[in-house]
């Protein structure tokens, strides 16, 4: 039986890498049209120089959208999982990380060092991630990558403070990343009642060059990305069922 | 309002109500007004626009758009014809009846709808998409809905089943990515119009590349179809997942990447040579789901292995229609059919899914040999009418192809069609196995002595409505079978040709053979009851859903088509 | 130096398949990510990087190193 | 050049072999993650092929690389850690549920419960 079970594996992968392979290996040269377009018109279509953010957030939007949507579901199903571990197990043991208060003083591994550091880091780190999002259309990141770190911040925040602040009330996140949500589907029909149609630029007009759908939906989605992972971490750090 | 933001309705509204409702949950105002608001701008609005397009659809206008009006090439193109038209009516029809049968079950009930909603706009948008990796991203929607829904059920086996769905169809999109790669390095763009007419002029091994992508392409798409190498994951999934899911995975999302696949097969040459392959793959799997559902003794699992026995019908007749070339009448007329069998499939699927779970609920059981006289539990636990059983048995006809049903209509049709091919007498044989195999369902409501234990009572109004909306479609398309057949013919013509094709059957004309069939069928029961034929039954091997077999029937797959394709 | 990157990346991507020790795997993971992030700097792929290292490096670390403290951190000898 | 192309067909391969094989299902896990890695590996080297500047239109831009991939494989990345951290979720749920995370260990005591 084992060695049936063998056999069959050796064979999958087998198959698999014979055509896999081929396809890796070829050695076709690679497309320039879509760069030589690209390098020609992305300024005066989308206004953002940054040509990744023209794409991925202007002509292929429609896959951004998708992405946000695999995030929030995902998150969401992690997050029911999440809840329901935790009610099965609720006097688990004291976590190293754990970010429930009255679990906190019985670990001797979580020193006033990380506190202290994590706490004076977080605003840093929170301006930072804003920048990359803000910027996102000139310059390497955008809403997606800001919002991460946007995240990473407010898990900074949520280690360091002993009290607990607005910032990292799950609650408070939550409503900010159903709010920010609501904006970005509101943003991408907007077109609709426009000429541009559906995830086209409501406030595009032949005058201006600039970037502002590219900017607006780059601080949605950063907010969007940013809480939701957010809320997602500070669950699995165990702070999930105080509010 | 132009047509553009018309047929794109049905993406953005279903998301503005999953907006609504995620909003109304964060604010701890999630209320049966939001619900109700979701549901009139998720569904029945989507439904309006639908109506609207109609005249546009009969006049055969078909709309490439590319999203946010780009005027180039690398946006993303979304086509609209009489197929996408198609394929949103198709899920309209059965989401709005199992939208109103979950509301009868009200745990987990806020996040079961966000993730509905957001499944309804993943449907549509495969079925519009006309971009290699917008497909992916539509794919990767419906299928991570897919998991959280079937592990919503919170039960250990649902958990084990939608972890093996997950990682055998997320390991098969990093397949479909590298298929999409070895596309856009031959023909350098990533909308289906551009890739095949670079592709058709290719040649040497730049052809050979692009053929084995779109290997990887097709069969990971299939993969969401459970043709039979493929359908390990189907079972475990569809029958632990929660009755309002079961339905809709089985009834509708095993079929919209099928179709969606056919704007890229018909755009690409040497397609044709997968046809052949399709179709035998489909009376194959009509078969063998059929034997392994006629072993099974859950009742649950009963249904999933039949979606598997039923796809096989449309795979087939789709697979023969890419065959004959869908320019000629008989590829016209079988995509017709294949797709209206989809739609009978879909909403009788639903409806058994939906009664039977009622059923087996009230019985406390889904065991085939210990539950007997659902309709007595079910009187028993607060239903005045019997209107589940007696829209099972609306379902049950339907399914086996008695008359009036459109059941009877869709399988007739088909079968006829596909005559003359091999897979056909594969699908006769499944005509008559099916009707043994539901009946032995049906022992579910067989009356016995047993005395009934007092349940506590719970409300069927919603149920009631929900499963009268189905049975309705089921007997009033039964009666008008003809003209929607033609309707549907029409609409999907602009596939192929422009000339109006009418396949001049009518299936009353061979009653007999239904009659035939179901002697068969009876004298089939009754032999099944046997001993000998019980032993013979439990000698067809389980198949087991263990990772190493799932994905040799994936390699399986995508070898023999790139034989056929690279040869 | 693509080279050297890239027969880094299939050593710890080994050798994270087959640790004993599940938060090895982890570690080896998340060096993957930055290896990678690295690669694509090099490769003049910033977005991809800054994406990669945020996300590969850290949140799916986060992700795993969750899962495993919340399960069994070493291989159970087979029996 | 053929060399970084066989690389990556090995970290792909041998993330494929970990999810056929591998019977423990955080190492699966892990293997589909180094599949996902293979293939934005992938598309970044190939497209990164045809130009030597980021794809980012400043003064003096004269050949960029090709931004598509990139953009392509931002959204490829998300989808894959998402999808990761869920099979995480489900794995985790799976360990409470039967105490093993041996794939055929969690099978049988599934199976012997109905």
């Amino acid at each position: 039986m084992k060695k049936l079970e063998l056999i069959k594996i050796v064979i999958t992968v087998l198959l698999c890498a014979l055509l896999v392979v081929p396809i890796i290996l070829s050695n076709h040269s690679w497309p320039t049209q879509a760069r030589d377009y690209l390098f020609d018109n992305a300024r005066s279509d989308t206004g953002a120089t940054n040509t990744v953010s023209a794409i991925y957030l202007g002509y292929r939007a429609m896959d951004t959208l998708g992405e946000t949507l695999v995030l929030l579901v995902s998150v969401t199903g992690t997050m029911a999982i999440l809840v329901k571990l935790g009610k099965e197990h609720s006097d688990e043991e004291a976590t190293s990380f754990s970010l429930a208060p009255e679990k906190r003083p019985t670990n001797r591994l979580r020193t006033h060092l990380l506190e202290t550091v994590a706490s004076k880091l977080g605003p840093i780190v929170l301006l930072f991630g804003f920048y990359v999002m803000l910027y996102g259309h000139i310059s390497p990141g955008g809403g997606f990558q800001g919002g991460v770190i946007v995240a990473s911040a407010i898990v900074f925040l949520a280690l360091g403070t002993e009290v607990k602040s607005k910032l990292t009330n799950t609650l408070v996140l939550s409503r900010i990343e159903a709010l920010s949500f609501l904006v970005l589907i509101l943003a991408s029909i907007s077109g609709v009642f426009f000429e541009s149609g559906f995830f086209g630029n409501p406030i595009k007009s032949a005058s201006s060059l600039s970037a502002n759908f590219i900017i607006l939906l780059n601080i949605i989605i950063g907010l969007k990305v940013g809480t939701s992972i957010a809320v997602m971490c500070i669950a699995m750090m165990g702070g999930s069922h105080d509010h | 309002m132009n047509i553009e933001s018309l047929f794109l309705a049905p993406i953005y509204l279903p998301l503005l109500a999953s907006a609504l409702l995620v909003t109304a949950k964060a604010f701890g105002q999630a209320s049966k007004v939001a619900e109700s608001l979701a549901f009139l701008i998720g569904l029945m609005l989507p439904a309006v626009c639908l109506a609207l397009l109609t005249p546009a659809v009969i006049a055969h206008q078909s709309v490439e758009t590319v999203i946010g009006a780009w005027e180039t090439n690398l946006g993303i193109h979304y086509h609209f014809d009489g197929l996408s038209w198609l394929l949103i009516a198709l899920h309209l029809a059965v989401s709005i009846p199992v939208f109103l049968y979950s509301k009868s079950n009200p745990s987990n009930r806020e996040t079961f709808s966000i993730i509905f909603f957001i499944q309804c706009a993943s449907v549509a948008a495969t079925s519009l998409t006309a971009d290699l990796f917008n497909l992916f991203v539509c794919l990767e929607v419906m299928g991570v809905t897919s998991y959280v829904l079937i592990a919503s059920n919170d039960e250990d086996g649902s958990v084990l089943a939608s972890f093996t769905y997950l990682l055998f169809s997320a390991t098969a999109m990093v397949f479909f990515l590298i298929g999409a790669f070895g596309l856009y390095r031959v023909t350098g763009s990533l909308s289906y119009a551009l890739i095949a007419e670079v592709k058709n002029s290719l040649s040497g091994n730049d052809l050979i590349v692009a053929q084995l992508s779109l290997v990887l392409i097709v069969v990971s798409t299939l993969l969401r179809c459970a043709v039979v190498p493929l359908s390990g994951w189907l079972v475990g999934a569809h029958s632990k997942a929660p009755h309002a899911v079961s339905a809709l995975l089985s009834g509708v999302l095993i079929k919209i990447p099928l179709f969606a696949l056919i704007r890229l097969l018909l755009l690409v040459t040497s397609s044709e040579r997968i046809g052949s392959i399709l179709a035998w793959a489909g009376g194959i799997s009509a078969v063998a789901g059929i034997l392994l559902a006629l072993r099974e003794v859950q009742a649950k699992r009963l249904l999933a292995y039949s979606s598997v026995s039923q796809i096989g019908y449309v795979v087939a007749a789709y697979g023969l229609a890419i065959e004959a070339g869908l320019e000629s009448e008989r590829g016209a007329l079988l995509i017709a059919s294949s797709l209206f069998y989809a739609f009978c499939h879909a909403i009788a699927k639903a409806l058994l899914f939906l009664s039977v779970g009622t059923a087996t609920d009230a019985l406390g059981t889904k065991d085939l040999r210990k539950g007997r006289s659902a309709a007595a539990y079910l009187k028993a636990s607060g239903e005045r009418v019997p209107i589940i059983t007696i829209s099972y048995g609306i379902a049950l006809f339907s399914i086996s192809a008695l008359p009036p049903t459109l059941g009877f209509w869709g399988k007739n049709m088909l079968t006829y069609l596909a005559k003359g091919h091999g897979s056909a007498y594969l699908l006769t044989i499944t005509a008559i196995l099916t009707i043994t195999a539901y009946l032995k369902l049906s022992v579910l409501f067989l009356p016995s002595k047993r005395p009934v234990p007092a349940v506590k009572t719970q409300s069927f109004g919603a149920i009631h409505v929900s499963l009268l909306l189905l049975s309705l479609m089921i007997l009033l398309g039964g009666v008008f079978a003809l003209p929607i057949q033609h309707f549907i013919t029409t609409l999907l013509l602009p596939l192929g040709s422009n000339e109006v094709y009418s396949s001049g059957y009518n299936a009353y004309h061979e009653l007999a053979k239904t009659f035939v069939t179901l002697t068969f069928a009876l004298f089939l029961t009754v032999l099944g009851c046997s001993t000998y034929a019980r032993n013979l039954l439990a000698k067809i091997p389980a198949s087991s859903a263990g990772f190493s077999n799932l994905f040799f029937g994936y390699a399986l797959a995508l070898t023999v088509l790139a034989f056929q394709l690279v040869r | 130096m693509n080279m050297l990157l890239l027969s880094l990346i299939l050593a710890l991507g080994i050798y994270a398949l087959l640790s004993r020790d599940l938060l090895h795997s982890v570690i080896a993971l998340s060096a993957i990510s930055m290896l990678s992030a690295l690669l694509f700097t090099i490769l003049r792929a910033p977005d991809v990087a800054i994406t990669e290292a945020a996300v590969g490096a850290g949140v799916s670390t986060v992700i795993f190193v969750w899962a495993i403290r919340h399960t069994q951190r070493r291989d159970k000898e087979e029996s | 050049m053929i060399i970084e192309r066989i690389l990556i067909a090995l970290l792909f391969l041998s993330g494929f072999t970990a999810i056929v094989g591998m019977r423990n299902i955080i190492r699966k896990v892990f293997g589909l993650n180094l599949l996902n890695a293979a293939v934005v590996l992938l598309f970044i080297l190939e497209g990164s092929r045809i130009g030597n500047q980021a794809p980012i239109l400043d003064e003096g831009i004269t050949t960029m690389v090709d931004p598509i991939p990139q953009a392509l494989m931002l959204t490829a990345i998300v989808i894959g850690v998402c999808v990761t951290a869920l099979s995480l979720a489900l794995a985790v749920r799976l360990y409470r549920a039967t105490g093993s995370l041996d794939i055929q260990v969690i099978t049988e005591r599934l199976q012997r419960e109905h």
